[in-house]
């Protein structure tokens, strides 16, 4: 019945003959060795514990690995509102391809700047998991989860993450990511303590010139002094 | 012969449907059926053996032949055949219907005899196979030759024999695309 | 009306369908559907007087049908595989379209 | 005045031995105890005994949907369903519950009829075949003198059902699915009727019972005399066993349904209860065709043992299922799927001609056996059929062994 014209135009290597041993080659031997193998891993499952490579899911959780990248969250010190890291400078917003991330910046009554986002939202269900906006983030605040079970019977709002369920704090990153999140800590550490020095320093500066000022001054009075003296 | 008066009409409108319907698919399954329901004509009237043998061998093997060959031969489309229905009507029941009537006219003119028993007449196993390999012995063994050459040319033919079988098909004028 | 004339009836109609397939159908596949019909018709014929007709102890009807049905069976496969030749020659089964021999 | 009937059937005795026999009993009995008609009383017995048999088979379907996930599982080093209920016991059910729940599609372009119609017809087949079957020395639902024939008669509308399924829906992956099917049954239908001949022309009947009694008794007082312990029986057992996988759609020879070429075959196109129903259809022509492999060559309820016939037939019946499906959950664990030409060319190239040659191999040992040539029996149909064994052998590793394809298309 096959159609001689539909035939696909295939040349057929044949296999180069097994070598002969001199033995003999007994027919159905391969199918009988693999059912022995086939019946083995069956019995052994019973008994040996090594055998089960299976994970019972919701009772047992494979450990992550530090290289698991999911979707992004907010990395915040101590406080969750007061320490947040981010700036809502904009720059993740701006870069996000699929523009997933939406932030609002917060001002005083004034319309002056917080310098911390009123609203941050990252919809996961445009978030491609790229993790450019953990690369671009120049405040060390965003970084990509190893969080997967965000299944959600609402498919709007229950994957719209904002600040509530966005932000977690160091210690979670320093847990989920240790190399990464001690090298993070110790260079804000680094810089917080450059930050101190020049702060001390500056202030050290400043009150040498307060001091260097009221010396200037005071001599300049004893000079005005002098001279109404010798007038 | 209440299982002859449901199942009679049951077969003609069956065969009705294999010969009139235009989509040469729907005609094999009605084949098909009208096979299958001839069986059961069989199995009803008492000759069990033959009844199971039809529909072993027709539906299971012809029927399923023809359908498949259909399936192959990717049959075109139905509207053509129905286009040209009513010229072959025509010429169809003008051949048909002469031979029907005389058909019926002999019917009535032989005057079928009255039933003589209205049990089946016995047909076991083992006399169909007394008959088979005594009286019919040289049938069976000639059929049997004759279906092995079937089975070998069948298979031949299928294949295409070398040397015959093209893919180009015959310069004709008409020829269509593959 | 009597079986058998029932049974006799039924084969003159189907065997007419059938007749009447061979003659209206162009697709030699269905050709084999009437031709298929036709044979059938003449089978229950066989039966019908085997069973309607005078006692018969060397069961000639059932194994003229026994026959029938196994040359029937090698007349399908062997119509088929013409019907498949011609069909990788000319892309058709419709038999209006062989037609090289026209003169 | 109320004519009460003058006497009430007798009630047989229940024993373990027709057990099977009681729903049957029970409906005779009392349609007979308030008076039914004769007919009715008839009609009765025969809806009890389709009851019993379809509603054994029913839970062995689903029985078996769940030991057959558990089985592969732990063939796969997994622990299988195991959430619903303990051990995953009621995970058939959950599975029933999803499938009924489940909508029903129908595509745009499938005929609804041919459609709706396939799944139906694909469950007869191996039910009616299922009533043939001798159980139990006292259980045979229906014992039909050409109860081999009918079996082999209603497989065949199996193929029916399936190209209806493949050709009502109306899509591309059925069509080829169903193609693959037919081919691959109308193909493996040859050994396996054959292979069935030489069991018929020992016995010298197509009755399923008389066959089976015919294997009662023990050679040397312990070996059974099934026919599987003969030259053509072993030969022909074997052909049957390997038929009746590709028959029953099983792997290695479950193309058409290769999940990784053409989604589903068939059955692509179906959801819901009628896909189920293909699945019902396809276990219970699975017990089916075990069951008959059972009955023609594993000596169907006869005990494996003298001694043991305080014991059932009918358990020793099921016993040999379970065997036998096992072997195939084994089977179908272990080896990977055939691809297509493989499939036929092992079917028309080494099933056949191998069961062509058990017919003379079973009529030599018929008659040797009855003119009292034993031995004479044993040293003819074993070389008659390790000869052509080996020749095949041969030729198949030489000539016809898995070649590697280069497609030119593919550079």
């Amino acid at each position: 019945m096959n159609d001689s014209s539909m035939e696909p135009t295939t040349s057929i290597n044949r296999l180069p003959a097994p070598p002969k041993s001199g033995r003999w080659i007994v027919p159905g031997l391969g199918l009988f060795q693999g059912l022995m193998v086939a019946g083995r891993n069956m019995f052994e499952s019973y008994y040996k514990k090594e055998r089960m490579t299976t994970i019972q899911y919701p009772e047992q959780r494979a450990p992550i690995s530090p290289n698991f990248r999911n979707f992004p969250f907010l990395c915040y010190d101590k406080d969750p509102v007061a320490g947040l890291r981010c700036t809502a400078c904009s720059i993740c917003e701006n870069e996000c391809p699929p523009k997933c991330i939406y932030i609002v910046l917060d001002r005083d009554e004034n319309g002056k700047s917080l310098k911390r986002p009123k609203v941050f939202d990252i919809d996961i269900s445009v978030c491609m998991n790229c993790g450019i906006c953990a690369e671009v983030c120049p405040f060390d605040s965003i970084y990509m989860d190893g969080e997967y079970e965000l299944s959600n019977d609402d498919r709007f709002s229950g994957l719209l993450l904002g600040l509530d369920r966005l932000s977690k704090s160091a210690e979670y990153h320093m847990q989920l990511r240790p190399e990464e999140a001690s090298e993070v800590m110790a260079r804000r550490k680094a810089d917080e303590e450059k930050k101190a020095a020049a702060q001390a320093a500056k202030e050290a500066k400043a009150k040498a010139d307060k001091e260097a000022k009221e010396k200037a001054a005071a001599e300049a009075q004893a000079a005005t002094e002098q001279k109404g003296e010798s007038a | 012969m209440l299982p002859l008066l449901i199942l009679s009409p049951l077969i003609l409108l069956a065969a009705l449907g294999a010969v009139w319907k235009a989509r040469p698919v729907h005609a094999a399954l009605l084949l098909a059926l009208t096979l299958a329901l001839i069986a059961l004509l069989y199995l009803a009237i008492g000759a069990y053996f033959i009844g199971l043998v039809q529909f072993m061998v027709y539906v299971g093997a012809v029927a399923i032949l023809i359908v498949f060959s259909l399936l192959i031969t990717r049959p075109g489309d139905e509207a053509e055949e129905i286009s040209r229905r009513p010229s072959s009507l025509l010429t169809g029941l003008i051949c048909t219907v002469p031979v029907l009537a005389v058909l019926f006219i002999s019917l009535i003119r032989a005057n079928p005899p009255e039933p003589a028993a209205s049990d089946a007449p016995s047909a076991t196993l083992q006399q169909f196979g007394e008959k088979l390999f005594t009286t019919h012995a040289p049938v069976v063994i000639t059929v049997g030759v004759l279906l092995t050459a079937v089975l070998i040319g069948a298979a031949l033919f299928a294949r295409g024999v070398q040397g015959i079988s093209s893919s180009e098909p015959f310069e004709s004028g008409k020829s269509l695309p593959p | 009306m009597t079986p058998l004339a029932t049974l006799l009836t039924l084969s003159s109609v189907l065997f007419s369908l059938g007749l009447l397939a061979v003659l209206t159908r162009r697709n030699a596949i269905l050709i084999l559907v009437g031709i298929e019909l036709m044979l059938n018709a003449a089978n229950i014929n066989f039966i019908a007087f085997w069973r309607y007709g005078p006692p018969d102890p060397d069961l000639t009807g059932p194994m003229f049908v026994l026959f029938s049905i196994a040359i029937a069976a090698a007349e399908a496969a062997v119509g088929l595989a013409i019907i498949l030749m011609v069909f990788r020659h000319t892309r058709s089964t419709d038999l209006n379209r062989l037609d090289s021999l026209h003169g | 005045m109320i004519s009460l009937p003058v006497q009430t059937a007798s009630f047989p005795p229940v024993t373990l031995e027709n057990l099977p026999l009681l729903p049957k009993n029970l409906v005779e009995f009392l349609l007979g105890w308030v008076g039914a008609p004769e007919w009715l009383v008839y009609a009765g017995g025969i809806v009890a005994t389709a009851g019993t048999v379809v509603g054994v088979f029913l839970s062995a379907f689903a029985l078996l949907s769940l030991v057959e996930r558990k089985t592969l599982a732990r063939i796969q080093n997994r622990l299988g369903p195991n959430r619903a209920g303990w051990f995953g016991i009621f995970q058939p059910v959950a599975d029933g519950i999803k499938m009924l729940t489940k909508e029903d599609i129908v595509p745009a372009k499938a005929e609804w009829l041919l459609h709706l119609a396939a799944p139906v017809l694909i469950v007869v087949p191996p039910i009616l075949a299922l009533g043939v079957i001798p159980y139990g020395c006292e259980w045979t639902p229906v014992p039909l003198e050409l109860g081999l024939l009918f079996f082999f008669a209603t497989g065949t509308l199996t193929e029916i059902a399936v190209f209806m399924a493949g050709w009502a829906s109306g899509s591309k992956f059925p069509m080829l699915g169903a193609m693959r099917a037919i081919s691959q049954m109308v193909s493996y239908e040859l050994p396996l009727v054959i292979s069935a001949l030489g069991v018929i022309m020992v016995t010298g009947s197509l009755s399923l019972p008389d066959i089976v009694g015919k294997q009662g008794g023990y050679h040397l007082g312990f070996i059974p005399a099934w026919n599987l312990f003969t030259p053509w029986g072993l030969s022909a057992g074997i052909i049957f066993y390997i038929a009746s996988i590709a028959e029953a759609n099983r792997c290695p020879f479950d193309l058409p349904e290769g999940e990784s070429e053409i989604v589903a075959g068939h059955m692509t196109e179906y959801s819901g209860f009628k896909y189920a129903l293909f699945f019902m259809g396809e276990y219970l022509g699975l017990f089916a065709i075990a069951g008959l492999g059972i009955t023609l060559f594993l000596g169907g309820w006869q005990a494996p043992l003298p001694g043991l016939g305080f014991v059932p037939s009918w358990i020793w019946f099921f016993a040999k299922l379970a065997v036998v499906i096992m072997s195939y959950l084994w089977i179908r664990g272990t080896f990977p799927r055939v691809r297509i030409d493989q499939l036929m060319r092992f079917a028309w190239l080494c099933m056949i001609p191998m069961a062509l040659v058990t017919i003379p191999a079973a009529g030599i040992w018929t008659l040797l056996r009855a003119n009292g040539h034993g031995l004479f029996a044993w040293l003819v149909t074993v070389p008659l059929l390790v000869f052509p064994w080996i020749v095949l052998t041969i030729v198949y590793n030489r000539c016809l062994a898995p070649a590697t394809r280069k497609y030119t298309f593919a550079e």
